[in-house]
């Protein structure tokens, strides 16, 4: 029972790495409770979005085994 | 209707191209293209972005889809790298062609201004053997902010 | 500063012509081209330009030159055929690089409506095997009021 | 004693040929009223311009041996 992280941008850094495995866990507020302080301080950020299986999601949204969870920063400019 | 919206992570020729873009448009009288390529200077040894597959090309065929709704053309073509690329390498080429050349040319400019402001693609670059993001630019929200 | 503003009487491959000037320009960060080709369809079997060597290549440099002092660009490169063209084949290619994608556009959009308006070209065309002369166009003068 | 006339555009049409040779006149009202009437009236034209080798002029210009001028209709539209 598990979910998959992947942390774009600048997130790579702070969680040092692209992606990792949690346990599953109910919802995004509890995934993010679950890091370390510093990374979850940054991925409750006003700008910071999130993509459940590849579909952004606004605030909550419910999740399953195996589920990925995407944390996006702001894009780069050009 | 020609042309498509790619997304490769490999290096590319974007006079090749636009050379294979053309020939399939000779209904077209006016092909406007736009190539982004790494700036050499500053002290940038290489540029890597990343993408989010499960967002990234879809978002850029919903682009090119809504520039083919906005204005009358002939072929449109959206090709965007990912990966490391070094100094003179090709990031970005765009390409309109359209019976009439205003529209060619604003149908280039804002696709490339909603590439550069929209997709999601997050960039750093390597100086003095460090890398470090790149932020969003207030640049990029005024070139938006002209298409309102 | 890199490029030229050219006279052609015979075709040309503007991909090729394309690569040379971007290869040449590893510092601009975006180029952005027009290339117009000889429509095909309505008819039209050939079209020829004629031009008058004492005035329209010195036009063409002088206006290359104003597109330079307008806009900061790394590169400029304008080519413009003359003689007899068939459906398909290239009439004027433009090419403007910069470091920022707004000159690079603009120059490009600039130097169209006034190569288009002023330049020292007649045109005719073969329709059915008869030549007629093209007149001027309503839409060039307006073109040309967007940069007043 | 000759000038050289160049007819650009449908200028030429209705002169028969892109150019052709006249004896010196002192004027180009002059050369104009030399020409076939049909030319001649095409040439006075509110939209015409005037080149002597290879200046553009305004109205008059004092004309001598082996200049070349060329009648320039408008440039055609793109």
């Amino acid at each position: 029972m598990a979910l998959t992280l992947v942390f774009l941008g600048r997130l790579e850094d702070l969680a040092g790495a692209g992606s990792r495995e949690v346990a599953l866990v109910p919802s995004l507020a509890a995934v993010i409770a679950g890091l370390e302080p510093e990374l979850a301080e940054a991925l409750r950020g006003p700008r910071i979005r999130y993509a459940v299986n590849g579909t952004l999601v606004q605030g909550e949204a419910p999740l399953a085994d195996g589920d990925e969870i995407a944390f996006l920063p702001p894009v780069s400019g050009g | 209707m020609s042309g498509d919206a790619l997304l490769l992570t490999e290096p590319f020729d974007p006079a090749e191209a636009l050379r294979r873009f053309t020939v399939d448009l000779p209904q077209a009288g006016g092909i406007v293209s736009f190539l982004g390529q790494v700036r050499e200077g500053g002290g940038v040894e290489a540029l890597e972005l990343s993408h989010y597959a499960p967002l990234t090309l879809p978002a850029m065929q919903e682009l090119a889809g809504r520039v083919r709704e906005r204005w009358s053309l002939d072929g449109l073509l959206v090709i965007h790298r990912s990966g490391v690329m070094v100094p003179g390498e090709p990031i970005v080429l765009v390409a309109a062609a359209a019976r009439h050349r205003r529209d060619a040319f604003a149908a280039a400019d804002y696709a490339m201004d909603h590439l550069k402001s929209e997709s999601w693609f997050w960039k750093r670059e390597k100086v003095a053997g460090e890398w470090r993001w790149i932020e969003p630019r207030t640049q990029d929200i005024e070139d938006l902010a002209r298409w309102a």
